[in-house]
């Protein structure tokens, strides 16, 4: 509801912070969203064999209003990279992105006049996977990984490791 | 329609959960009824045919496997065919056998993430489950041959990248053992659920003419009733001594499709039943020296083998001036490459027909009278894979 | 690539061809077993018709129009092939024809005799420029509709842009044409 | 004082049943989760508290903290006041539906009922076709042609199903002869006189109708993901989100509530006391919506309309004609 904006500077969030922020890495929703080929991994990833449901992130919204994570599974043409961007915009904050595989990272092997070299040019990325595509297993890992490191962020203030956050 | 009331215009896509990645239609609607479905395409080109003129011919297979996804093997396969056939290569009976085992793995990989998603739009939540569980068993036997779950890029020109794996016999022996009882769990599931029939028989049909003046291959031209299947009729890779049907549809709506596609992998079943039955002894690639690079402790021991390789791997192989078209029957259809080669170590231009692109071409007669809920169902069973529509 | 010979069925299909439209068949030659037909551009709409509806042909499938970009050759700037297929008699032919003019290419459409032609024609316009006249809608189908260019000429540029590491991360990307 | 000691007792009773139900709410959607991961052979939330128990509770937490946007196009008002309808009648039904047998406290008989309408029946098929209200406004005020399309199924499946639902009770209120729910619960004190013994097809009907009303699947045409991709509240988030989800999961509990208590002899039951009985049936019903969503693909939409105007309405209509017959002969 955006109420850590409305609390003063001065209040020292330590327990509130650690509820909100165990919360917040329980209940990752992510943004059904894929692109090319790691998409049919990230399909892998939620199926029986891996099952995300395990996390609390079964719950893939296709709107991007109720989505928190948005998993960039795939290259992003010079085309996709617009709509890429406004979906980021429209995902409702705090939000959090993945880049899932080589190509959304930094272009693959495709580089050439088609292929954004990398989807940070964009948006905004907090974890970065290598791998063409990435086994199911790695996906997880990166998202423990976004968990551990959801669980050091406070509620209010910038969040330093954005670079849309940097002064 | 009075002169007052406006239709309405839906963006189905870029970002929709059922348009099969970045697929975007734009829909004329009156109320619920589709006057006009446009597809706009490119969301997800990816340069491949413009980037393969500036690669060697051998480093063009890894992104033959990028294009479709879901079937990277068949890539794989009608690219190394085509140049084989441009250098005039013969390969070993054993590559052949394997080629045809992986590729109708592939097919059936291909066919069942088609069945999950399928399911999954109709709203069958469930079968994308039980379609991607079974899949892992033939990620198995990817893996087991080439190191990768998805993209293998196993076949080489003048063979396949390694030797086939000690213990791929007793993979493709749990597969098919396993998939045929799956299949049965399938089809109890949805063959006579009368939802799935309701949601499916009379939509999106195309008549045999339709389909053949869209150009239209594949699964999606059998089921109108036209019995075109290129492993029958252009035999590639030893297709002629295996003993399969092919399964056509009368009526050429999404239940016939679903149908034939069920049946389909039921006949890749059987190929790869006789494919590891008849399995021959032999080398795993061809004796072509300059092409296929020596057998890696021969590089180790003889100097000729050493020169071949450094040259094969920092050179490439020449590719005699002329230019060749060669197709494979992939899981979407007719999958051709043509190579137009200058004589030189790269291709001169790279063009891949893809069966996606061309499928989708139908969805506009399809859809045209039909509910919004049509237009999801009608893009689900032409399967297509965005990869392989915009390359 | 070399030469093979032709089989009957392939010489009565060339007969029928010469016999109908003379000098506009410039050519065949056969490559294994691919047979190719040289035609002039001004009679491809004709040939297409005749491919579909004449009793010695009935060519029901169009299966691809691929275009090349021969920059360096002075006299073809850009070769179309169509590739025709017949289920019936499983039969494939390939019919080449050359554009010579490099500012504005152009050809006569199919469209209306091979509906399937749509999309792929309009694939070559968005790639090479090639504009075919007596069609509607033909826009650029793949590309963007602002890309300045036609990427798959060969003066177009693959663009390569140096990968980033440590030692020049900070620099602004250095695109490579 | 009397009077303050009632008051004070009916809000007790409003808080406890209101708790109870908010609760059941979350518990349904980890119950979701769970059973539709065992039915996929998956495992559902385990990592999140033992069995992953507090899913629910981080997930609620999440969306309070979560940034709520407004879209530009949407308005403003309506946008807020949609949930809430979407959210109340859900909670209002449980208002008569009765618990228990009463209890005896300090001397005091307190019914087991928040409140006992004597045409509670009336008072639940008000309540239930309010919520529609909520996903229509909530469709049209965002300002999203996916939401309005979302909106405008819903109204429409109401519509047609309000009817048969409606029907679907009346051979029932003609057999027990009565409207209140309280009345009807102790008729069918013993199992063999369940009403759904009585007339099996008047619950078959109410049912059906029953997982329409509450749009789920294979009903779930308002929020069809793979079609409209969100539906009605595509363009929601936060708290309003998962005020709909509550609303949602409400309705599910009060219409499962009333399938117990109008057809499967509410909470009577041996050994244990009534409300547990209650709550068992209550996730019986719930198993079995879980059960659909897992097996059924979804209806079109034009043969969801085919289905309750040509199947489910005639046959309720003769429904209540044969059991008016049977009863006037026997």
């Amino acid at each position: 509801m955006g109420l850590e904006e409305k609390i003063p500077d001065s209040v020292i969030l330590t327990t509130v912070d650690y509820i909100v922020n165990w919360s917040r890495k329980s209940s990752l929703w992510p943004f059904g969203f894929g692109l090319a080929c790691c998409a049919i991994e990230m399909i892998s990833t939620f199926a029986s064999h891996f099952d995300l449901a395990r996390f609390g992130m079964e719950v893939t919204r296709p709107s991007p209003r109720q989505a928190d994570l948005m998993i960039v599974s795939g290259r992003v043409s010079n085309k996709m990279a617009p709509v890429v961007k406004r979906l980021y915009d429209q995902m409702p904050n705090p939000k959090w992105v993945i880049s899932m595989g080589a190509c959304a990272s930094c272009g693959g092997i495709f580089n050439n006049y088609a292929i954004l070299q990398g989807v940070d040019r964009i948006i905004p990325v907090d974890i970065y996977i290598p791998g063409c595509p990435p086994r199911p297993e790695q996906l997880i890992d990166g998202i423990v990984r976004l968990q551990k490191k959801i669980e050091n962020e406070s509620i209010k203030g910038p969040r330093p490791d954005r670079e849309s956050d940097r002064p | 329609m009075s002169p007052a009331t406006r239709t309405m215009t839906l963006n189905l896509g870029p970002q929709h959960p059922a348009t099969h990645g970045v697929l975007r239609v734009v829909l004329e609607l009156d109320g619920e009824t589709v006057l006009r479905a446009t597809p706009h395409l490119g969301y997800l080109h990816t340069g491949i045919e413009k980037t393969a003129e500036d690669k060697l011919y051998y480093k063009v297979i890894p992104m033959t496997d990028r294009m479709d996804y879901l079937a990277p093997m068949s890539n794989n396969l009608g690219y190394v065919l085509t140049v084989e056939k441009m250098l005039g290569i013969e390969v070993p009976e054993k590559v052949k056998f394997a080629r045809v085992l992986l590729t109708e793995l592939t097919r059936l990989n291909s066919h069942l993430v088609w069945l999950g998603t399928h399911a999954l739009d109709i709203g069958a939540m469930s079968m994308v489950l039980y379609a991607f569980r079974e899949r892992e068993m033939l990620l198995d036997v990817y893996e087991a041959v080439s190191g990768q779950r998805m993209m293998s890029t196993y076949f080489r020109v003048g063979g396949l990248a390694d030797d086939l794996p000690p213990d791929l016999d007793g993979k493709i022996k749990k597969i098919l053992t396993v998939l045929p009882q799956k299949m049965k769990e399938y089809e109890d599931l949805l063959s006579n659920n009368r939802i799935w029939i309701k949601r499916l028989t009379g939509v999106g049909k195309l008549t045999a003419q339709q389909a053949l003046d869209l150009s239209v291959t594949g699964p999606l031209l059998r089921s109108t009733g036209v019995k075109f299947d290129l492993r029958k009729a252009h035999p590639y890779s030893g297709y002629e001594k295996f003993d399969f049907d092919i399964p056509i549809g009368v009526n050429g709506d999404c239940y016939d499709r679903y149908l034939v596609r069920m049946e389909e992998m039921r006949q890749s079943l059987k190929i790869m039943k006789q494919a590891m039955e008849g399995m021959p002894e032999g080398p795993y690639r061809a004796d072509v020296p300059g092409v296929v690079p020596p057998p890696k402790p021969d590089v180790l021991t003889k100097m000729e083998a050493l020169i071949f390789h450094f040259k094969i791997y920092t050179e490439g192989f020449k590719v005699p001036a002329g230019s060749y078209y060669q197709a494979i029957e992939s899981p979407k259809g007719e999958l051709g490459y043509y190579i137009v080669s200058d004589g030189g170590t790269k291709p001169y231009r790279m063009r891949v027909r893809p069966p996606s692109f061309i499928n989708l071409q139908a969805l506009n007669p399809m859809v045209i009278g039909g509910l919004v809920a049509d237009v999801i169902a009608c893009i689900g069973s032409i399967d297509i894979v965005l990869g392989e529509v915009d390359r | 690539m070399k030469q093979t010979a032709l089989t009957p069925k392939e010489e009565a299909l060339v007969g029928a061809l010469r016999e109908q439209f003379g000098d506009g068949i410039t050519g065949h030659d056969k490559v294994a077993d691919q047979l190719s037909i040289f035609v002039k551009t001004d009679i491809i709409f004709d040939l297409a018709e005749f491919m579909k509806e004449d009793p010695r042909t009935g060519f029901d499938l169009l299966a691809d129009i691929c275009g090349v970009d021969w920059i360096r050759c002075p006299d073809m700037r850009f070769e179309l092939v169509y590739n025709f297929y017949k289920i019936d008699g499983d039969f494939r032919v390939l019919i080449r024809t050359t554009i010579p003019d490099a500012d504005t290419p152009a050809i006569r459409s199919i469209q209306p005799v091979y509906p399937g032609a749509d999309w792929l024609e309009r694939e070559v316009y968005d790639m090479l420029g090639v504009v075919f006249e007596g069609r509607p809608d033909l826009r650029r189908i793949i590309t963007p509709e602002d890309l300045d260019g036609w990427p798959h000429r060969k003066d177009f540029p693959l663009t390569y842009e140096a990968p980033h590491f440590s030692h020049n991360k900070d620099l602004p990307p250095e695109i490579i044409k | 004082m009397a009077d303050l000691t009632s008051l004070i007792l009916i809000v007790l009773k409003v808080a406890v049943v209101f708790l109870a139900v908010i609760t059941g709410c979350a518990y349904a959607t980890w119950l979701e989760r769970k059973l539709l991961g065992h039915f996929q052979n998956r495992m559902g939330p385990t990592y999140v508290g033992p069995f992953g128990l507090f899913q629910p509770i981080a997930d609620g937490i999440k969306l309070i903290f979560k940034e709520d946007v407004v879209p530009s196009r949407g308005e403003r008002i309506f946008l807020t006041v949609a949930p809430m309808i979407a959210f109340i009648p859900g909670f209002l039904s449980f208002a008569v539906i009765p618990i228990g047998a009463a209890i005896t406290l300090f001397g005091r008989e307190i019914p087991l009922t928040v409140s006992d309408l004597n045409i509670g029946i009336l008072f639940i098929l008000a309540t239930t076709s309010l919520g529609v209200y909520g996903v229509a406004i909530a469709g049209w005020s965002s300002g999203s042609k996916y939401s309005l399309l979302g909106g405008i199924r819903s109204s429409a499946q109401m519509i047609s199903y309000e009817v048969a639902y409606g029907l679907s009770l009346v051979p029932i209120l003609m057999i027990a002869g009565t409207l209140s729910l309280n009345e009807m619960v102790a008729q069918q004190s013993t199992v063999l006189r369940w009403f759904v013994f009585r007339n099996p097809l008047a619950f078959l009907i109410f049912w059906i109708c029953a997982v329409a009303e509450t749009n789920r699947a294979p009903f779930d045409l308002p929020e069809a993901e793979s079609e409209l991709v969100a539906g009605y509240h595509t363009e929601y988030s936060s708290m309003r989100f998962s005020m709909f989800m509550i609303g949602e999961y409400a309705n599910m509990l009060s219409v499962s509530a009333v399938a117990a208590t109008v057809f499967f002899g509410g909470w009577n039951g041996p050994f244990l006391p009534g409300p547990w009985w209650l709550i068992a049936k209550v996730i019986a019903f719930m198993i079995m919506y879980i059960w659909f969503r897992a097996t059924f693909p979804r209806l079109r939409y034009d043969q969801l309309m085919d289905l309750g105007w040509k199947v489910l309405f005639p046959l309720a209509l003769a429904n209540v004609l044969v059991t008016g017959i049977v009863m006037y002969i026997v």
